[in-house]
């Protein structure tokens, strides 16, 4: 067996793990109360620590205290596990997303798979099964409301959300993530081909499917994470919380940061599908004016400090995305539920169907 | 293709699939065919189809299984209670699944190939989704859009089914 | 009876609710944006910065007992105030002043005097029916306590509440 | 060593399962559920094959994998339709129970 490969990826998953996903969920949720308290000119939590930063230590600590408690009537095994299976699938999709160039000579991609946006989609539609179980488990009607709301839901905006990824693969040719990230440095972003020959036509007329799919799978992104505007499966006003009524503790905490972990990796599929990865063009001016590429294939200090550059870049982009989920939570109102489903079936699913054709007759009959 | 990775897979497939059929709680069911299929794609895995696999997970656990579950919690169907078991058509049944079951492995244990390993590709990855995708749309193509209109008349299908009538 | 309120027809571009949503979403990023800058003006930070500066003149805080300008304790144990309080917060054990005393005119004084803050609604009858004008209504409005029991006023409490009030009292006139 | 026979054996045993699910079992739901066992035991038997036969460019016969593909994908309609029925008859006779689906006309 190769062991090396084995180690690093022991320590890829460890590293991305424990040092960026967890510490992100835990501070996204300190980003979600910060950024609602400042759009709504509130404060919000600013007492543990500086500005409140050391909110979610403290968070943590209340909800690892508070008492564990299980309904009378539940059904006990599937109510146990409903809360790991919400949490489970949204990290083990980051497992194919590249976050970063080289560090050291090792690809940081956990697992370079060929398939790699398929096996995104079928981890992140078995998510649904924590939601369904919880509220099935609970035996308690409104848990029970979200939870089929939230299978059907889910099922309805996978489809756009499974079509509207297509135009890029018909660009790449590849269902690789690693190769997407290669296509974008090589020709641009995908949404903002500014990179390479920046001047030719046929890559912004191609930009045009390119923004539409965005958009898109932006908004099936929404739905299948359960944000508002979609967040119907959880919603308070009418389902008193939805899948989690039923819920205390830690185990509370696992739903609730399994919607968080899930709009990380969300967020880290656009970002790696639309906005170049872990790519930022830096612009110099060597003998006129070009774009120059910064990763961590260079040797010595300069490749880490390009590796890690690359690292933070990925995550940023993420991070200003994570901003954009909260910036239209406390936007936009909540759907209707018939309204969403005349969404995701009469609107999206035709609107990602033909912009499939558009972005396919440009490749074929557009000559580059 | 290690027997390390083979038969915990193929044991916990089977296992669950035993569980499927003998659980009398439809979503106890269900959930043991997920995961009886995420076992199933792993298998199919460990023989070098990562797409089948991929998409197996992705239509099966992840699409037929939830609308399985929908259409379960939509009809609310509870446990069934304990009727009286009609012994006779019970064993009668075991014993059918069990002839052909021996009829199955007597076939595979006469087949000489069957205790053949399999032999190595030529590289260790390759681009399936491809080959899968060239053959489809090449020699296939005409098989593949009549499959195309059996997903059309089955959608009508359903809509014409499941839709109320007006009274 | 019933009036049907027609929807309003929208035109394609309403239809669209993108310009709608873009023009949400400025808001709200404005909103954000001058929180930010520190533009906003936000609610007290309630700790840090405190009511009292600003508190009216008829504010109604928590109950407390007076002295007068000779350190005398104003209440004669009339136990009015335990009679019109609503909830019942008050409880006087009234005790006689000796005839011996210096202020002996007065007869009565309150050897007990509790004030229960759990129960107490700051309705300020108190205040207000007292005849002696020695019970008043301050503006103390953070009364904690980590029992039942540290929530009680006693009647020194009362006192350092309330403080010294100067001003003529008719009860200690001898010509009265 | 895992041999063809293995994968085969194990098909078998799946299908096997799937069949008497169909036999035993008299929830139409559970039915359903059996014969996607049995399909997808034809599925990995298929795949087994596909690895078994090299060709000579070393790649494995993708033929059988397109087949398993096709499976898949007509499955994945049988269900919808089965399930469409399923919602019908209980709409109709209030029960999933095959026992007291008896009669010819609705």
């Amino acid at each position: 067996m190769d062991y090396f490969l084995i180690t690093t990826s022991l320590l890829k998953i460890a590293a991305i793990l424990f040092l960026v996903i967890l510490p992100m969920v835990s501070y996204s949720v300190y980003a979600e109360r910060r950024v609602s308290a400042f759009i709504q000119d509130r404060r919000g939590p600013n007492r543990v620590g500086p500005a409140g930063l050391f909110q979610p230590i403290a968070d943590m600590f209340k909800l690892l205290l508070k008492e564990d408690f299980t309904p009378a009537n539940v059904n006990t095994f599937y109510y146990w596990l409903a809360p790991c299976l919400a949490m489970m699938p949204a990290i083990i999709t980051i497992a194919v997303v590249p976050f970063g160039s080289t560090l050291f000579g090792v690809p940081m991609v956990i697992a370079d798979i060929n398939v790699g946006i398929l096996y995104v989609f079928a981890i992140a539609s078995l998510g649904v099964y924590g939601i369904v179980l919880a509220g099935w488990a609970s035996n308690s009607k409104y848990p029970f409301l979200g939870g089929v709301r939230s299978s059907s839901q889910m099922i309805s905006y996978e489809l756009s959300l499974g079509l509207a990824v297509i135009p890029i693969f018909l660009l790449v040719g590849n269902l690789r993530l690693t190769s997407v990230v290669r296509y974008q440095i090589e020709h641009g972003w995908m949404i903002a081909p500014f990179v390479g020959d920046w001047l030719n036509p046929w890559k912004w007329l191609l930009a045009f499917p390119m923004i539409i799919s965005f958009v898109v799978f932006a908004i099936a992104i929404f739905a299948e994470t359960n944000r508002l505007p979609f967040d119907l499966p959880e919603a308070e006003q009418e389902l008193a919380g939805g899948y989690h009524t039923e819920y205390s503790s830690m185990k509370f905490a696992l739903f609730f940061l399994g919607e968080y972990a899930a709009m990380i990796t969300g967020s880290a599929v656009i970002v790696t599908l639309f906005f170049g990865g872990w790519h930022l063009p830096l612009p110099s001016w060597h003998g006129g004016f070009h774009w120059a590429l910064v990763d961590g294939s260079a040797p010595g200090w300069r490749g880490v400090v390009g590796g890690l550059f690359n690292i933070a870049t990925f995550f940023a982009k993420v991070a200003v995305l994570l901003f954009f989920f909260i910036w239209v939570r406390f936007t936009l109102p909540r759907f209707r539920y018939d309204q969403l489903m005349r969404l995701g079936w009469l609107f999206f699913f035709e609107i990602a169907l033909v912009n499939i054709f558009i972005a396919a007759i440009i490749l074929a009959y557009v000559p580059s | 293709m290690s027997p390390l990775l083979f038969w915990p897979f193929a044991l916990l497939m089977l296992m669950f699939g035993v569980a499927v059929v003998i659980n009398r709680n439809p979503v106890a069911s269900a959930l043991s065919l997920v995961v009886s299929f995420l076992g199933l794609a792993a298998l199919f895995m460990s023989l070098d189809a990562y797409f089948i696999g991929i998409i197996q997970v992705l239509v099966y656990a992840g699409a037929v299984m939830v609308l399985f579950l929908f259409i379960i919690m939509l009809l609310d169907l509870r446990a069934e209670e304990g009727r009286q078991v009609n012994w006779l058509a019970l064993i009668g049944g075991i014993a059918v699944a069990l002839a052909l079951l021996a009829q199955i492995l007597y076939v595979i244990h006469n087949l000489k190939s069957a205790h053949q390993a399999f032999p190595p590709l030529a590289r260790s990855t390759f681009d399936d989704v491809r080959n899968v995708g060239l053959l489809l749309f090449g020699s296939y193509n005409l098989p593949f859009q009549i499959i195309g209109v059996l997903v059309l008349v089955a959608t009508i299908g359903v809509v014409l089914l499941s839709r109320r009538e007006p009274r | 009876m019933a009036v049907t309120v027609s929807r309003p027809r929208l035109n394609w571009r309403e239809r669209m609710y993108l310009p709608a949503i873009v023009a949400g979403l400025a808001i709200t990023l404005k909103h954000f944006k001058n929180m930010l800058l520190g533009r906003t003006k936000v609610t007290m930070q309630y700790p840090e910065e405190k009511w009292d500066s600003h508190l009216p003149d008829h504010y109604r805080g928590a109950p407390a007992l007076v002295r007068d300008s000779d350190g005398r304790v104003r209440c004669v144990a009339c136990q009015l105030c335990e009679f019109i309080c609503p909830p019942r917060a008050i409880k006087i054990i009234p005790g006689e002043i000796p005839s011996t005393d210096q202020f002996a005119k007065v007869e009565k004084y309150p050897e007990e005097f509790d004030i229960d803050m759990i129960r107490c609604i700051f309705c300020g009858m108190c205040e207000e029916v007292c005849p002696e004008q020695a019970i008043y209504l301050r503006k103390d409005y953070a009364i904690t306590g980590f029992t039942r029991a540290d929530m009680v006023h006693h009647k020194e409490k009362l006192l350092e509440i309330g403080g010294v009030m100067h001003g003529v009292v008719l009860k200690w006139n001898e010509k009265k | 060593m895992v041999t063809l026979g293995d994968y085969l054996i194990v098909s078998g045993i799946l299908f096997a399962i799937g069949f008497a699910g169909v036999m035993v079992r008299r929830n139409l739901i559970v039915i359903l559920m059996s014969l996607e066992l049995m399909l997808n035991a034809a599925n990995l038997s298929l795949v087994a094959f596909s690895r078994f036969h090299v060709q000579p460019s070393g790649l494995p016969d993708y033929n059988a994998q397109v087949f398993v593909f096709f499976i898949i994908t007509v499955a994945a309609a049988e269900v919808a339709v089965g399930l469409a029925i399923l919602v019908a008859l209980y709409r109709a006779r209030q029960t999933t129970d095959v026992k007291d689906i008896t009669s010819l006309k609705f």
